[in-house]
């Protein structure tokens, strides 16, 4: 499948990208950051500790044990400081 | 329901002025504004980087949810993005009710829910460089007060 | 602090731009505003004696009060006496902090309190006559939520 | 002892005063309202039900058992409506 990924704040950062467009055969959001922790130096670091990160699955906040399938855009981003 | 998420400042006073006079018939309006602090001068600037998209999505269900917790006759939530220096004000809600028990309220559970569930995230400058604002724990928190 | 008691009529969304202008450096304003509802038009208008003296004198110490309980860096109430149309603003009270959550309670705790123990009367005028407005047990009942 | 008596709301327009000065030996609230109660039709019937009378003595809020010592104004109305 192939998925929008979007990243904000200091995810964006360390990754060096606000988005880019992924084609994997991950069947849950932990599935996915899987794999993008294998890719390279940058992402292992972004995702090095989960419970810093937020997901939204199309716009929804999620959790990482949520199905990919369907799913368009992801999003992924640390806890929100609105307000 | 006014929902604005926006880079432009905007008037604290006039969009209260505005709201309170659309609800006709009401007997309480509520409102909260927050500003940008500056605590003993250290910061230069605040940047608010947003969701576009998901940003005003979260925002209509966060209204809605309020919509249906409390009987309101109205409810304005804005938001900026970008950068602004201490002393502007980042966003502000209102919300107009027959009771002020339920104005209070839903003021008061809109900042809550958009504190900790709307896909907003600061950073601070000052002249040691930048840092994004870490999440508050008593945040989180203060979302168990609602049930 | 800010104690304000009149008969003439206040722009609320003037006073509440002034009021957040001289609060510097805080992050947060909450205020509340009360108008004269119509409930179906039955109502003409209402008239609201008070206690000159006493007035003043009450809404200063339930202002001190809140100052006690909570952190706030500014503090405005105004209330009007007088006769009022359905539609007009009675009174407001603002409260500014560093915190949300104090400015919050400071100004739902204004509003309980002054609700109670400060000598309003609101007296209300229609077609059938003229009837005083009878207290509330449940304004009496939300005093105990401040312990 | 000599007081000024104030009345608010419908105890004035009962009572049909806002304000009179008396001359009492009452040593506490509650003895007051029993002196004034006793003097006219109109007095009997504004303090027929105490529940739905307060006080301020000197324009503290007080009790009916408090002591008239050293006080100069009583005001009696019923309980507050404002905000």
């Amino acid at each position: 499948m192939t998925l929008e990924i979007l990243y904000f704040a200091w995810l964006r950062e360390r990754i060096g990208l606000s988005r880019e467009t992924v084609t994997t055969d991950a069947t849950t959001v932990a599935e996915l950051v899987a794999e993008l922790r294998g890719r390279e130096e940058r992402y292992a670091l972004a995702f090095s500790d989960m419970s810093a990160v937020r997901v939204a699955l199309d716009q929804d906040l999620s959790e990482f044990d949520a199905p990919l399938a369907g799913v368009r855009e992801v999003a992924f981003f640390p806890p929100m400081t609105g307000g | 329901m006014d929902i604005r998420v926006q880079e432009a400042p905007f008037d604290y006073g006039a969009e209260t002025a505005r709201f309170t006079d659309t609800c006709a018939g009401v007997g309480a309006v509520v409102t909260f504004c927050g500003i940008v602090r500056n605590d003993g001068g250290a910061m230069d600037a605040m940047e608010i980087e947003h969701y576009p998209g998901m940003t005003e999505r979260a925002l209509t269900q966060i209204a809605e949810e309020a919509g249906q917790r409390w009987s309101l006759e109205g409810c304005l939530i804005l938001h900026r993005y970008g950068r602004m220096a201490p002393g502007e004000k980042i966003m502000m809600v209102a919300t107009a009710s027959r009771h002020r028990a339920d104005a209070f309220a839903g003021a008061d559970f809109l900042m809550d829910y958009l504190k900790s569930r709307a896909p907003f995230w600061k950073k601070e400058f000052s002249g040691d460089g930048a840092a994004w604002v870490a999440a508050k724990d008593e945040d989180e928190a203060a979302l168990g007060r609602w049930g």
